[in-house]
């Protein structure tokens, strides 16, 4: 019966995806790019994916939407030209789709426990895992612990995407010919919202600390708590405007924030070394090997949260400053 | 069920190849970069449906549930590749957005007229 | 005891997702968006507040019944603000309500 | 009785996603997209205890915080395109 439902989601998800290609009005196509989020984090649930679902969750519903819009803001909303060489294209993509359907008869039955992605290193990663690190969330275990180094590199590119923006849309902003005045109110007009919005704040951090520092007994982590906390901020700048926004949290701190992130990354990792262990083996920070990784875990989990809020918030910024 | 099952993937190619078409037909900048947004998703789905084990559960342990369990891995990357992709798609937009200030267009074609001049 | 929490659960739960199914008939079916919104939002909210209270039922006094609660507070705070921030956003733009509704509606069209 | 929740939510999310494709207007699809995003709500708790395992509920609470947030990019969006029309009445040709 689930898998039913599966399906229909994913029909949905087709039938998004099919509208997002036809429209010419890209604003509309960030709405139906919302949905389609929506139906994806739905799958990722039915698929037993809960951590995978949060993060889609938190980037998916609000992040994503916003840096769409705020740059649409700068360019234009609709699609001047039409698409260059249609049928040679689809011919194209028609063909390719024909190939991978043709290639998926030769893949293993969906679900089978026996397929080889199931009985590579899975299966020793679930069974370790209690032995070694002793913490309920698998998927935290390997993405701190197993798997650090992957996860120490995806956080530079955090960092570096991070960087790039600021670099390309950071300085020299051409002033248009907006009062400044009513750009730096936002939406501090529409009461309701505000009011909604100052009630919904705190709570939005809250479960974002939550989702931070439980991210090893349920789905949660670092990343998902990053975007959650971004999310928190930017509906602050939303509601009060950019200015007051970069009051209580300047571009300077955020600066500083992307930066420090990957560093305690690093230091926890080079600490192991010093320690007389390996690069990022937390088994030696502490005096009992279990105790080192679960700390060495929280640290590192600090780490990502850091850096994934620091860039998301940079990002936002830079993207609103260009607006003035 | 065998045909269920197989739907998992035929959605992962429709959906591969409709982000293929948004990123090779689409003239417009953003549009392929949304483009690019749904051929990122498609393959995230292809990583967490091959997870995916029969009766299994999501791989965090509780006193409940049953002892079987889908598989952490592809978890793992596709978590960390989700925010990764946000990042660098903000990069692109950051791009487009310059290209913008500096062309004054973000159709693909009209930028290359007027470097052509 | 037992049964009685059932059948009340059940009751709720299968009347949510009446609402539910009511307030997505409602949105696809009105003439005109202010309706639409109408029958989006009043359903919403019921519907959200059966099937979570539904689902309360069965799950007893456990640490799940407060997350629904928290779940359905933030539901009934956010839901009802989203559909006035928009129907607030259509009127400032000069989306008329229901008698030139087709006029509109020409105008809007992509 | 789960299941009858369940089918009810994704065949409103499917009569939403055709009040999205076909618009008319911008309002309607930011209103399809609230509405989905509350369904999403109810179908993620729905699906926790069809599952067993109500562990998972912070998915649907992490939803229920967070969906807030596009409507009002929407709102923000909308004024600043106002206020640009406003003082630059032949930028956007």
């Amino acid at each position: 019966m689930i898998v039913i439902f599966g399906v229909v989601l994913l029909t949905l998800l087709v039938i998004t995806a099919i509208a997002i290609v036809r429209t010419e009005n890209l604003f509309v196509a960030v709405m139906l790019l919302g949905i389609a989020s929506l139906f994806i984090a739905g799958n990722f649930f039915l698929l037993d994916a809960a951590d995978v679902a949060l993060t889609e969750a938190a980037i998916g519903a609000g992040i994503s939407t916003v840096l769409f819009l705020s740059a649409l803001a700068l360019t234009s909303e609709r699609e001047r030209s039409k698409s260059s060489n249609k049928i040679l294209s689809f011919t194209v993509v028609a063909v390719a789709a024909l190939v991978l359907i043709y290639a998926t008869f030769d893949k293993p039955r969906f679900g089978d426990p026996d397929a080889p992605v199931q009985t590579h290193v899975a299966p020793w990663y679930l069974e370790k895992t209690p032995e070694y690190i002793d913490i309920p969330n698998v998927v935290t275990a390997v993405l701190g612990s197993y798997r650090g180094y992957d996860t120490l590199g995806e956080v530079l590119v955090v960092f570096t995407a991070g960087i790039g923006v600021l670099f390309l849309l950071g300085s020299g902003a051409p002033l248009g010919s907006l009062p400044q005045e009513k750009i730096n109110e936002g939406l501090r007009h529409h009461l309701i919202p505000r009011v909604v919005g100052r009630v919904l704040i705190p709570f939005i951090l809250l479960f974002g600390l939550y989702v931070q520092f439980h991210g090893e007994y349920g789905p949660g982590g670092g990343f998902q708590a990053g975007a959650i906390i971004a999310a928190a901020i930017i509906l602050f700048s939303l509601l009060e405007g950019e200015q007051r926004a970069l009051s209580v949290l300047p571009a300077r701190v955020l600066l500083g924030l992307v930066a420090f992130g990957p560093l305690l990354y690093l230091a926890v990792g080079i600490a192991g070394i010093v320690l007389g262990g390996n690069f990022l083996d937390y088994s030696v920070l502490s005096s009992d090997p279990v105790k080192g990784q679960q700390l060495g875990i929280l640290l590192i989990e600090a780490g990502v949260g850091i850096t994934v809020t620091g860039v998301l918030l940079s990002v936002f910024h830079a993207f609103a400053a260009r607006g003035r | 069920m065998e045909i269920l099952g197989l739907y998992y993937y035929w959605v992962f190619a429709i959906l591969l190849m409709i982000g293929l078409y948004a990123v090779i037909a689409k003239r417009n900048l953003v549009k392929k970069l949304i483009g690019l947004t749904l051929f990122q998703s498609a393959v995230f789905l292809l990583y967490i449906t091959m997870g995916k084990v029969d009766e299994g559960t999501a791989p965090i342990f509780s006193v409940t549930g049953s002892n079987i369990f889908s598989n952490p891995l592809p978890q793992v990357l596709i978590l960390t590749a989700i925010v990764v992709g946000i990042s660098t798609t903000a990069l692109g937009l950051g791009i487009v957005v310059r290209l913008k200030e500096e062309y004054g267009t973000i159709e693909e074609h009209e930028i290359q007229e007027i470097d052509e001049r | 005891m037992e049964t009685l929490l059932d059948i009340l659960s059940w009751v709720s739960l299968s009347l949510g997702g009446l609402m539910v199914l009511i307030g997505g008939i409602g949105a696809l079916r009105m003439p005109d968006l202010y309706t639409r919104m109408h029958a989006a939002s009043v359903t919403d909210s019921m519907g959200a507040i059966l099937v979570l209270v539904g689902i309360m039922l069965q799950a007893g006094l456990t640490l799940a019944t407060i997350k629904l609660i928290a779940i359905l507070l933030f539901l009934l705070i956010s839901s009802p603000t989203s559909s006035n921030t928009l129907a607030s956003a259509a009127l400032l733009a000069g989306t008329r309500p229901f008698e030139e509704a087709h006029q509109s509606d020409e105008e809007d069209k992509e | 009785m789960y299941y009858v929740v369940t089918i009810a939510t994704l065949v409103t999310m499917g009569l939403a996603l055709i009040r999205a494709v076909r618009g008319p207007s911008v309002y309607d699809r930011v209103l399809a997209v609230n509405m989905i995003g509350t369904k999403t709500v109810l179908l993620l708790s729905v699906i926790a205890f069809l599952y067993g395992r109500p562990d998972f509920l912070d998915l649907a609470l992490a939803y229920a915080l967070i969906n807030f947030i596009g409507v009002l990019a929407v709102l923000e969006f909308f004024r600043n395109r106002a206020l640009r029309r406003s003082t630059e009445p032949d930028r956007e040709s």
